[in-house]
């Protein structure tokens, strides 16, 4: 965030600012003049609106390499994740009451078993490898005749690191369990071929890709039994399955994002790249650094760093003007070490001094300068103020 | 809605901390690793006033902030006032957040702790607890 | 909708444009350079970023007339009354399963009653009189000791009917009974003070007063016994009641909205009951022309009519350029007659053709003489087509 | 997501409904009332050969648009025609939604009694059904 003097933003994992053609799609659509009309109206205003939401359905759908009646507009990945998980776990209670997940899920995914556990499922929770990588043998071997369901995220919103979901994904076909996919952190910045996919069901957001706060999406296979129970009810929008008038200017926004990211993807995952190269680079002599997560198997625009000897939270505040995060945003108010280190098999204290670093489109070199500059000096003025350990 | 968690003191005193260090010749020191910080405190006197006071800290922003002001503090004031240190002042002139109290309870027992070592020994260098 | 050329806009109680001021507020806050980052990260930007949040809570807060605290962002009122009415159940279930509810409602309201009927619970359905309002005997005489929750909409969005909020909830409070107020029409048009009224729950959303679509917000007294089960888990956003990243740029306009409302709400309702009045004095004296809902007890914004001997779809369509309803804008592609106007004893006939006319700030006096005429013609020529009644 | 009910043909036939009305003296007339439309058909004759074509509908704009398109087919072709008049290529021609299969079939009674009637009593104007 070049952009505000003070600051050096280092957290697109985060969120991400809208881009400029993004926001100029969205503008005219708010106000007067502009097609802002319901666009469950029948009348011309309102399909004027409606033709906004078709074209964005296209533009996200080319995107993710599925159709466009597969996709349902949510307010974002968190309900995607619940209308996924609670969705399907409550259509296909029948088949059995067995889940299996993995304890690195993001909050929208973990606290949801956590709930599902309280009414009666039974949820796996599968460890990852020291790099933060699930071996699918781990996989097969939890798969039980009464699991429903199953749900891995593509790219870890902590430490970057890519699951293979196209092996575990057949895996779960094999045995008729649904996939759930969470890809707030993948869509857009990995090619992805849902038609060609053993995937059931897939969680997105506009905000994580350049695209508006507030808008998201959830991708259902047309597969026998695979289907979701909505979790809210009213005017008959979406099919049913997801009611309420739709927020045409964010769903514009959100193909613009879409459009945008599929032209340039390429393009993007090598500038980041080249920056996670250059700060990893300037920082890894540093004693008692740790990197976490696989370095082969991850996503490049996010660098998480773990440091002996130095505390987490002044770390973060010796670091401003840099604005990195420690665990995932949601949690950067709590103090609890995060329980994705923790599955990496971080001891409380390296997981609580971890640092996640992430680049977006507008990151420069000479901010990733910065940041190394910063975190040097940062490291070395708190581990001189520290006593010894030994008293 | 995450409002600042640091005071403009807090963010003032994290960013100078000018009393962290050691002194060559303390007349009391003190060191505790408790509760999730490590505090250590030297103190020189000249006679019965706090000459120089440092402060070694590993711990979050607060808590290195209340080692400096305690620094601050004391340095020119009776070895007795030590002692008198209540963690509650410091929460509230910081201010500290409530559920950092165990922390700042820490530095209270350090700071008396060193009152009592200045005191009784008073040209000693042992560590207290 | 002067502004665009081909079409009168007369739908504003399905979605009205954002105020520009509204879209000044909300446009630097999406991209880069503006405060886009996640207001729930820590760090200089986030705090920035939180800070919209908080500025805009206090100016709903002032609309609204109670704290900040006791406010829920959501996406929309339909989210909002699934919130209340189905986190209100959840928690107080043990309480009873006897709900209340009346025919009349939106069906963001009503079918959440519907699948709560599936699961269990009992529904009482309160018919209103023949203009849409509810006898607050009626509701005394409905509520039973296993009562746990009633749900009664302020301003009914196909008629404009007012329902004594103060009264009826009065008669909840005394039998400790939660009272759900769906408010989607009625924030920023009437006056509301919530800290002296007893209301336990009220939903709102933003696109029906001219903020963003996206956006709403639900209002849960601090009483005790007054408390909803989340309907999504995640991100302990919002003390976990409603997690996900807030919307901030949504969440701006929809405060910024508010203080608008706030200042010109008395101005506005002079400019619509002008209006109203003026285009039921047009049409007033067609043969077989009939009012739907009370005159005296409803909201000038809205006016709704039915027309004998006359076919609804047909109308509608001979209407055109003018964008209004026939029943509610969720409703629209569907044939059924509307459900509120059968409840007010129209026969299925008459109530299909029905027209909502609803106006909004920018609605002018050219428009809604354009609306008299092009309603005199359409009907004077659809009777001119129809063959007469006996054969 | 809404596409427009109407397509292009049918909002014209709608605009231009230029065989609404009335006969004076019809070869043959019908009326039916059912599955929520109201249609009336008069034709008049010259020989075996449609000469004028009229009708009336309470309806949806598909069944008015329907009859219309209907009056302008047969004008000028035999009164035969009319009966191998087929509800399904007027579905698909304008086009009807499905779901409004019903009314058009309505319509197609209407067409196929006026042929018959047409035939049966050619300077008849009683109604059929
Ligand atoms: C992996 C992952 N899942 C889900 C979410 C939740 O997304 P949203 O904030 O759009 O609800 C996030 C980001 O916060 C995420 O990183
Ligand atoms: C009375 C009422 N309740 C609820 C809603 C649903 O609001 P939203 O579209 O914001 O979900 C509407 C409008 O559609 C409404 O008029």
């Amino acid at each position: 965030m070049s952009n505000i003097a003070e600051m050096v933003y280092l957290d697109y994992a985060a969120s991400t600012p809208a881009d400029p053609r993004v926001v100029d799609v969205m503008t005219p659509l708010f106000g007067a003049g502009g097609d802002f009309a319901n666009p469950s109206s029948g009348h011309t205003a309102g399909r004027r609106s409606s033709a906004h939401v078709e074209r964005a359905a296209g533009q996200l759908a080319e995107l993710l390499g599925c159709k466009e009646e597969q996709l349902v507009w949510t307010s974002g990945a968190t309900e995607s994740d619940n209308l996924a998980i609670v969705g399907a776990a409550r259509y296909r209670a029948d088949r059995g009451r067995h889940l299996i997940t993995m304890p690195t899920e993001h909050k929208a995914v973990a606290d949801v078993f956590h709930v599902l556990e309280k009414r009666g499922f039974e949820v796996s929770w599968l460890r990852p490898d020291d790099t933060g990588v699930l071996d699918p043998a781990n996989l097969e071997a939890a798969i039980r005749p009464d699991t429903q369901l199953v749900s891995i995220m593509q790219v870890n919103n902590e430490t970057g690191v890519i699951q293979d979901i196209e092996a575990l994904g057949a895996l779960c076909r094999e045995r008729d369990v649904l996939f759930h996919v969470d890809a707030a952190q993948s869509v857009g910045k990995l090619p992805l071929a849902l038609a060609s996919l053993p995937v059931d069901l897939l969680s997105t957001t506009a905000h994580k890709v350049y695209g508006p706060k507030g808008i998201g999406a959830l991708y259902i296979a047309d597969r026998p039994g695979c289907h979701v129970e909505p979790l809210i009810y009213g005017g008959g929008q979406q099919g049913g399955r997801r009611p309420g008038t739709l927020a045409v200017p964010l769903i514009a926004g959100f193909g613009e994002a879409a459009r945008i990211a599929r032209c340039e993807m390429q393009e993007n995952h090598e500038h980041l790249r080249s920056l996670r190269e250059r700060l990893w680079s300037g920082i890894r002599d540093l004693d008692g650094i740790v990197r976490n997560g696989s370095d082969s198997h991850s996503f490049p625009g996010i660098l998480n760093v773990s440091i002996e000897d130095v505390e987490g939270e002044s770390l973060l505040l010796a670091l401003e003007p840099l604005c990195v995060a420690t665990g995932s945003a949601c949690n950067s108010t709590s103090q609890e070490p995060s329980s994705v280190l923790r599955a990496l098999g971080r001891s409380d204290l390296l997981a609580q001094s971890a640092i996640r670093f992430s680049f977006g489109r507008p990151t420069t070199s000479a901010e990733v300068d910065l940041a190394v500059a910063r975190y040097r000096e940062a490291v070395a003025r708190l581990r001189d103020i520290a006593p010894g350990r030994a008293a | 809605m995450t409002a600042d968690p640091y005071g403009k003191r807090v963010r003032e005193l994290f960013a100078r901390p000018d009393h962290a260090g050691d002194l060559e010749k303390p007349s009391a020191r003190v060191q505790i690793d408790d509760q999730g910080v490590r505090i250590a405190l030297a103190v020189q006197c000249d006679g019965d006033i706090i000459d120089r006071l440092r402060f070694r800290v590993w711990g979050c922003p607060h808590a290195l902030a209340a080692a400096e002001a305690v620094c601050r503090e004391f340095e020119g004031r009776p070895v007795s006032a030590l002692q008198a240190f209540s963690a509650n002042e410091i929460m509230q002139t910081l201010p500290v957040p409530r559920e950092k109290l165990g922390r700042i309870l820490i530095l209270e027992d350090a700071v008396r702790s060193l009152g009592q070592g200045a005191r009784v020994s008073p040209d000693a260098g042992e560590d207290t607890d």
